[in-house]
């Protein structure tokens, strides 16, 4: 146990399980980096942002390559490996660049099994940043997690610290259906302690970061810390939240957010992807139908505005939930409390 | 070249049983009883048998919405095809898939395809485990002349060539997507594009079996052997609509009369091997008789088959989930 | 006024259009037909489904063109030709082939005003066929409008009716933002009485097919038949139905729906897209934090299951949201209230 | 080939614009008041200035994410590109587009852009508006050696040949898509491509404006005379990483430094220029010090000017909503 970054938590997931299963093999644009250079480095950046580094130094250039800049290609012959035999996890650099290759993800990886009448199994990981808070603008900010979730025949797993992305991303790998493993990409230098050895995180399984009597919140990724803040802040001030973290979008922990649900009466989700169709109205949609008896309060969603992602600091800011608006979602519920009980 | 006894017939088998398969299915689909897009390989076995008779079942293959064909070539049974067809709970892929996602990856056939360039990239994946697993196997890509314009279909070959895959793409050129002529929607040569890609061109006639059996043999050869990707432009002709009820006005009367009298590439096999004294008549004229009963066989099964059952809706969506 | 199918409406409302301004321009894959074929006919199909027959030879090859297969480049070429003058009307056949262009439509097409600060104009128009029920089987099925509606910049529209495609599609041609057009391919020989010139139907102004007390339906695009069909049998067991026709998912009106819940108390959502993050949720969402005041009973939805669509008639009928399914699902919520009472 | 001394002079202007705005990101990032990615073009300039100087506000270009190079040279101003590139609400963008959604409509530029392979195909679609308004405006498409393997990029190639457009596709091919080398990333050559989709290929040398500028000009021309798309091919070098921050361990050492001491643009076209007398010495020295004047004074502006208001989050999205 040592403390790692969110960075070194992923690397290390992706060498346990390469040193584990031959089968296992990285693609992606620059995971190593530098082939057809002229210094003959092929392993000069490890990924974009440093996450695959040294991998390739370890594996070969037989595990650990390159691909052009061609995500359909890329992203479908992953898929195809997978389902002849080895276990790709493929990078798609920017979960934005998804519509580059959708239809291989959509069309082809998600739905072989089922049409194929369940004689296809695609052990295959796609590998994403997502998410706003980086100054990257309309086209490299966007989380886009809905979609997948949408998407039958795909899991979906967002964590939200080293810990949980170290145990979600050697489940996903072992696993045997195509999952996209979304990594926020202003966490990659986030630490805390994170166990050396292999271990696994169960998908479908939500953690609850806080538990407390008032007021349920879920949040996705990034967003469990931010609910984390508010929630201790609002302790301070006598309101006791629960936090859960579902981990995974696909499958979706219902029964425990409606545990909670029915426990606090209260809910606020929190959801960084746009608002129209995202999780916050999945989840919202669930308890309002399932646990409706419990509701003491209306749902509050706190996400960003139905707009793309803007470029300046300012306004990125303004876009993103954060711990004060979710503080504030969380007291307009308990006042709505109050008004009834008055 | 000379050609085993047992691959001729098998692959005359093979090449009767699309024929028979696909003129019965021409026959059903008018009745009605047949639901959902039927695309019709008529006319194009050779391409698809004088493909597949190069390949074993480690080797792959992936096919396309025309994938009947592809999918007998490589060695599916026509009684779990035409169930399927049918949406029998029998049928190879228990009535889920139906005719544009039969597959049987115990088989190396990946799948017909319902997306036009869906197959290529999935084949450089395909190539990549014959690859790494040092399996000796090739991956071969089936698409048209339609799909040599999908970017999905580029990428895979330049992605074949950068990683040297054991991948051969197979372009089945019968003039037409849909009901736009390749002149006009295929702009430049398939040639230029081969080697826009780094790697070797070959050509053939798709209605001569003895013709793509030898050109793709020596791209497969060559795959095999670790030389890496091919591409093999094999020119066809398409004997029915784009889908069943396609009238085909875009095409000139007789058109295709002259292609089914001329280019029928069943009676220029049975021509070639007897006159060569390879085969003879009897040996073909008793396949003949066994295809048709087994097609016929199988349209029997597939109506009597049942329906799936309810609780088949929510099964193998996932692994586990 | 005359019987017009669905089909009819649609080739009218462009044929109108392309009338009325030149700078209407059509392109898809055989949405004229017969280019480089040996009969020299090229408008041999007016599209696969035959909607846009006859209008090549109305408006020549100028303005009715056939594109190779090739949906990331002739999908982004409209959209590049919407920012520079013309106002395209892209065919992209079947909606489940945007896994082969969303990039163009996500984020080029939809981001474009807002990451050139306001200064670009989009007039652009996709049309699709969306829907099972065809046994078209998993890759010509989807609904997929929960991905579209996710996105911030583009609109989305879904006509339930020929009347409303008609109007609605004169509409989305003259809007200068990208539009999403979705036709539910089992309608098209649906008929009703339209008018033969032109007129429009606002975007975000829902239509109320039935008006009731108890409870409130959405639904979209074909749906709403089957909605209709619900209501006028449950008004003969007593049971008195609101049926809302969004129209757009985005913009949505939410204003109408609101109101009409806090009429009845009661919501039912029908929506053939798969069930996660889609349009009910999101409906759901937005009444379970608007208008939880007046909720007399759970929010019900019927959605499909959380898999593919699959290719047999039996399965495939049972997949499908129904007539009967939505009975059901209002007469739950009504019971709901008789417990409550009791 | 004779050339206007007006254009001679506009050109260099752009091109030591160029070189200043970009020299000087490079500094200003580094302090860490920039936010965001930023692409610099240093060491290409004659290409982008070199085609653009065939082109007029009529004509129409997309860019790609090392865009700031093709909107000075097709005459978007430097306050408003720092100002956008600061995130300040005077920027082109009014702030919310940033260094990789830079555009200007107004002037034909259709934006820089974030997704490699984005622009190729918008650029089709420009190429048509200019073809059916018959404005005899061409649009252009700049696009990397990387992003030469993209589908999107491929099929435009296809498209502009079918449609017979007036487009052009300008591979600036710098030899690296981020750390990877072409040799290795793009199989076959562009010249074959170029053929695959049925169109002439023009190849120059990057560094030196007189052959880009002549080469694109017989592209442009063509293309203007309605004689279908090109491809115009032109040999590059980055003289920086691929984004500010990258080390570049994969180019051996000394690379840069000899591409700056050999291929520097605006030192050859100094040099040719004066010692062809075509231009004098003075009036580019004179040119030299407006620029670095403009520049300085762009990065003053910029800091000093606000950021946007909150409002405008909500705004322009739409139309009308
Ligand atoms: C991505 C995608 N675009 C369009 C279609 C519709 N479509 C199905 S088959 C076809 C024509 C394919 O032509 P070709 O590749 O030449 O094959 P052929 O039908 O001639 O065998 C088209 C356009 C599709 N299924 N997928
Ligand atoms: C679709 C997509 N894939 C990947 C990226 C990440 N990316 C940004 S620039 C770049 C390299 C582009 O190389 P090239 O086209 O040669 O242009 P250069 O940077 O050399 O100017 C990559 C891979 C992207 N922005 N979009
Ligand atoms: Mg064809
Ligand atoms: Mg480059």
């Amino acid at each position: 146990m040592s403390k790692k970054s969110f960075r070194q938590a992923i690397n290390e997931a992706l060498r346990l399980e390469m040193r584990r299963d031959p089968r296992v093999i990285l693609m992606g644009e620059d995971v190593a980096g530098g082939r057809g250079g002229t210094s003959g480095v092929t392993d000069a950046w490890g990924g974009v942002l440093g996450v695959t580094k040294g991998l390739q130094t370890e594996f070969g250039e037989d595990r650990v390559f390159d691909t052009p800049i061609s995500e359909a290609s890329y992203i479908g012959a992953a898929a195809g490996a997978a389902a002849t035999g080895l276990r790709p996890v493929a990078e798609l650099m920017f979960v934005d660049f998804v519509g580059c290759c959708l239809d291989q993800i959509m069309n082809q990886a998600a739905k072989f099994r089922y049409m194929f009448g369940g004689k296809a199994r695609t052990p295959l990981v796609i590998r994403a940043m997502y998410g706003a808070g980086f100054n990257a603008a309309a086209q490299h900010s966007q989380a886009l997690y809905p979609l997948f979730t949408h998407i039958p025949g795909l899991k979906v797993v967002i964590p939200s610290s080293p810990y949980e992305a170290k145990g979600l991303l050697i489940e996903a790998i072992r696993d045997d259906d195509p999952v996209i493993f979304l990594e926020n990409k202003v966490m990659y230098d986030d630490e805390e302690d994170v166990p050396d050895g292999s271990y696994t995180i169960p998908f479908g399984e939500a953690n609850l970061t806080r538990e407390g009597d008032d007021v349920t919140i879920v949040a996705f990724g990034r967003m469990v810390n931010f609910a984390n803040e508010a929630a201790d802040r609002l302790e301070k001030s006598g309101i006791s939240c629960t936090v859960i973290d579902p981990r995974t979008t696909s499958p979706l922990d219902t029964g425990t957010i409606l545990d909670c649900v029915a426990d606090t009466g209260r809910l606020v989700i929190v959801d960084e992807s746009s608002p129209r169709c995202n999780l916050a109205t999945d989840v919202a949609a669930l308890v309002a139908e399932e646990a409706f008896d419990a509701l003491k309060a209306p749902i509050r969603r706190v996400v960003p505005p139905h707009t793309p992602v803007p470029f300046s600091s300012t306004l990125e800011a303004l876009y993103m939930p954060n711990a004060d608006k979710i503080e504030a979602a969380v007291k307009s519920v308990m006042s709505y409390r109050m008004k009834e009980e008055a | 070249m000379q050609i085993a006894r047992d691959i001729l017939l098998r692959s005359y088998r093979s090449m009767r049983t699309i024929r028979d398969f696909e003129e019965r299915l021409h026959v059903e689909f008018a009745t009605g009883e047949i639901p959902g897009f039927v695309h019709l390989y008529c006319g194009e076995e050779a391409s698809g048998v004088g493909v597949c008779a190069n390949l074993t079942d480690t080797d792959t293959i992936a096919s396309t919405h025309r994938g009947h064909g592809h999918c007998i070539a490589k060695g599916v049974g026509v009684d779990g095809m035409m169930a399927e067809i049918y949406g029998r709970s029998t049928g190879v892929c228990r009535g889920k898939g139906g005719s544009m996602h039969i597959a049987d990856l115990s088989l190396g056939m990946l799948g017909a395809n319902g997306i036009v360039g869906g197959g290529p990239p999935l084949i450089c994946g395909a190539a990549l485990s014959h690859k790494l697993l040092k399996d000796g196997g090739v991956a071969v890509a089936f698409y048209g002349d339609g799909a040599s314009n999908e970017g999905s279909t580029l990428e895979s070959l330049n992605l074949a060539t950068v990683w040297q895959l054991p991948a051969i793409f197979v372009v089945e050129d019968n003039g037409y997507g849909e009901a736009t002529g390749a002149s006009y929607a295929v702009a430049g040569t398939q040639k230029a594009r081969a080697e826009g890609f780094g790697m070797p061109y070959y050509e053939c006639d798709g209605t001569d079996f003895f013709s793509v059996y030898e050109t793709a043999g020596e791209a497969i050869r060559r795959a095999r052997a670790g030389e890496g990707p091919a591409m093999v432009h094999v020119h066809l002709s398409r004997w029915y609509g784009h889908f069943e009820g396609d009238s085909m006005s875009y095409r000139i009367d007789g058109e295709v009369a002259r292609e089914r009298a001329e280019r029928d590439c069943l009676v220029n096999f049975r021509r070639r091997t007897t006159e060569a004294g390879l085969l003879d008549a009897a040996a073909l004229d008793e396949i003949d008789a066994a295809v048709k009963a087994e097609v016929e066989q199988s349209v029997i099964s597939a109506k009597a088959a049942p329906t799936p059952e309810d609780a088949d809706l929510l099964k193998d969506v996932y692994v586990a989930y």
